[in-house]
């Protein structure tokens, strides 16, 4: 058997989040993601269940027809379940900044900007953040900007917010109470030692901290066989990369 | 005979005025490349740039050309080929106003216009450095005794007209009908506009709202102020569902703009060329 | 297989509960009279409708079958064969409370359900008879600085949610995307509805997403909770662009129901026949 | 030549009000409004002028593809010149009543209702008021209910409201700095004094009071042979009934 990508891993792991969704929405620049999206869809089908994707990146895996502002008006209605977010820096708080390093008014160096983040954090239930490199640069005590903040007061309309983050070296879970992040699995090859120097932020340990899990065979046949050419589609250069296909 | 006031290129460039709030549509709605060429060879002064929500090789070129004042947007960037290095330049080093936003809000701006109301309300953004930023942004308490929850702050944002739109179009048709599809961003952005300028590949003999479902795809003539035939207007951009992007050559631009140098070079031969 | 939720009438017509806020289309966007039929059969009680933005036989027949304790419209009525007469009566009783409402109010209500905002602005309005009779909306002073005046006085209008919306389309796709054309109105109503269930003439054998334009013209699956095929589904009302209305009958029906009695013998038949 | 009918007159006496618009739109149930608008559309034509009529009646005449609320959204945003409104009641202020008469909350005869009409009113600049009976029962000296007010105070966004009142009798014109209308022009069996006795309100008279004025040959032949067919695809009744067609 071919040996596992680190990408097919994270794909892997993410699939696992998203059992129990009806309606996951994918946005810009997100193959791994959404390569999750369409595995678990087709994981569901097998078992009889119909989870939709929405991959705004795509003609063929987009739900939409009321215009670009559909994506916002759904999830603000609560009819998205799931959606990725990453950031140039995410803190201990689950602060996200997309934005740029150094103060605002004086930015050092200027990142593309929020896109929608600053309405999905609060409304999609089930927020994953998403950020291959971990790295004190990237994994910050406190991020410079907020383009959408962790969590909110009581008095604010939030139904939605982070419940995990993961990175191509550890996934860790957010506690809202705590406002804080817990560590649950690190990758095979990698230390908890390793991951606390690698992280900017102070975060608990899950009692079961464990690896995670390598996905099985039907996964990964399912994977290359039949996600590969869906991800081709929409992200050719990704799919070629991974796959070759 | 087209029923519509069929324009040359450079008269819909003459159209767009120093100063003026200009409407961009994002890389999947219809890029005025060919349009925007010819902007910059006009040598267009103080443009701010409403992007809905997002910008990418145009709003950068018109950026490092020194076309800009302003841009208020949720991103620029290159997508896959990195960084939009003029804006990001621009912005360290203080040469335009950003107003840093989010999607949902560029589109409820311009819908509050679409309605012509003062201002519309937001959910979430609060408690954002975007929100803190933008002084024309404003939180009350929600007034509505009847829905919510009184002691809820709500984000209001302004309404906003533009000045001027052009965004390229796969086809038009004899009545000046343009055919937007599911690009529905496009009508939000054309009811907010008082002026309105198309350029598209080709003018179509029929008219679309002969059929229900035709007409259902189509951006009424009723807002359009002009159109012009504009082969391969929105290379190296795509135009969704007719051709896609030249990745070989914004890949070139993404390498030759890291540089102010590296950019005057890749304009004068995409310029003149 | 299609895939989609296929229910029979019957058990669309059990998804709707007594007291139910629920959605009616114009006559213009799909009236689904054969599910109305089944309703009253089942003697459903205490319904307030929410009209976007008018009724025509539908509410009046439900209104006099006395299904109905509320209704929130900007009209009422049989078009050119005249007032409606159970709603006018009802409404000159006391029988159902009526919430007189204005088009774009209707509209803008259930635009901020489809945002989740609590209320909408509106222009206009202001100084009418309907704004002073409605509790629900509120008058404040623009609180926004950066647009509109700042002494102006400002509508808000609450958000408001449906429990359920049926509605008849002429065609769905067998992955269970609706048709609607131009009748967009009918994507407003069911982005602010908590069910929507949809009666239909035919279900087609392709994916309308599989081609850009036709698409565009669809109500999206994901909004949809359950589809039901019902021939000739909105007689006596029109189904644009596939059947107009049965003049005839309608009128019979405008004749008939000037009195209680006359409606009852006509309901008598059409109900059972 | 066939006599000239009543509503041929008004048709006509309505398309000389719209001569300079650009974007005319037509409401429900309105075929003189509606041949009027195309009647102008046709003339403008022949003068090389563009002239867009709305007709939300009619599929074919209908430039609108964001749903019902279109029309309120265009209108709203200044882009429709002139439209049409009735009344139940119209008042000497130019008040309007589509409710029903009676006090509204032990209403005596309930009407349809007030459709779009308290916005309308208040957007577009030319709404010309167009109801055919001319009575004391119709128009009175003030409305029972008032859908949409005549007039409004200065600090009320109002860039439109009332400019004509057009009945089967007379042409008023709307004086928004009295609040008055003012008799503009009778038809031609009809008397001052009995315009007088008829209408429920008080109101001024032109110095230069004429009758309407009767259309040309021209007009007259393009109406019959051709405006009537266009209005037979959606008032098929009226059509029928004015022109056999």
């Amino acid at each position: 058997m071919i040996e596992l990508k680190r990408e097919e891993l994270l794909i892997s792991q993410l699939a696992d989040l998203l059992i129990n969704d009806k309606h996951i929405a994918v946005g810009a620049a997100s193959p791994i993601p959404g390569a999750a999206a369409l595995l678990a869809k087709e994981e569901a089908k097998i078992q009889n269940n119909r989870l939709r994707v929405t991959i705004l990146h795509s003609n063929k895996y987009n739900n939409f027809t009321d215009g670009a502002r559909e994506l916002f008006d759904c999830a603000a209605q609560g009819r998205i379940d799931t959606f990725f977010l990453g950031g140039v820096q995410i803190d201990g708080e689950a602060n996200i900044n997309l934005v740029g390093t150094g103060s605002y008014e004086n930015i050092q160096k200027r990142f593309p900007g929020s896109f929608g983040s600053a309405l999905m954090y609060f409304v999609v239930p089930q927020i994953i953040l998403f950020r291959e490199e971990h790295s004190p640069r990237t994994l910050v005590n406190k991020v410079d900007f907020i383009s959408a903040p962790g969590f909110s007061d009581e008095n604010i309309y939030r139904p939605g917010g982070p419940k995990f983050l993961l990175t191509n070296r550890a996934l860790f879970k957010f506690n809202k109470q705590k406002k804080r992040f817990c560590l649950l699995k690190i990758h095979n090859n990698e230390s908890l030692e390793n991951v606390i120097k690698l992280t900017g932020f102070k975060f608990d340990v899950d009692d079961n901290l464990t690896n995670m899990s390598i996905p099985n065979e039907n996964r990964i046949n399912i994977l290359r066989s039949k996600i590969s050419y869906m991800v081709s589609e929409f992200y050719p250069e990704f799919a070629d990369r991974i796959w070759g296909v | 005979m087209n029923q519509f006031n069929e324009l040359s290129l450079s008269e819909i460039v003459d159209e767009v005025k120093d100063g003026d709030l200009i409407g961009i549509p994002a890389d999947y709605s219809g890029v005025p490349m060919e349009f925007t060429k010819e902007l910059i060879k006009k040598g267009i002064k103080d443009l701010r740039l409403y992007c809905l929500p997002l910008t990418t090789i145009q709003g950068d070129m018109l950026i490092g050309s020194g076309c800009v004042s302003q841009i208020e947007a949720a991103a620029v960037t290159l997508g896959e080929f990195g960084l939009a290095p003029r804006f990001s330049e621009a912005v360290e080093t203080g040469k335009i106003v950003i107003k840093d936003s989010t999607c949902p809000a560029l589109h409820a701006q311009l819908q509050a216009t679409e309605k012509s109301v003062p201002f519309m309300p937001l959910r979430g953004v609060i408690g954002s450095d975007i929100q803190k930023y933008r002084k024309d942004w404003q939180v009350i308490e929600n007034p509505m005794k009847s829905s919510g929850n009184k002691d809820e702050p709500i984000l209001l944002l302004p309404a906003v007209q533009l000045d001027v739109l052009i965004f390229h179009a796969p086809c038009v048709d004899k009545n000046g009908n343009i055919q937007i599809g599911r690009r529905r961003e496009l009508a939000t952005l054309a009811h907010a506009s008082k002026n309105v300028f198309v350029t598209t590949e080709q003018i179509l003999d029929i008219d679309l709202f002969d059929d229900e479902l035709s007409a259902a795809t189509c951006l009424p003539a009723l807002y359009i102020d002009g159109i012009s035939v504009v082969k391969n207007g929105a290379w190296p951009c795509a135009l969704p569902g007719v051709y896609g992007a030249d990745n070989d050559e914004i890949k070139k631009y993404s390498i030759a703009a890291k540089t102010q140098k590296g950019f005057e070079d890749y304009m004068k031969k995409y310029l003149f060329n």
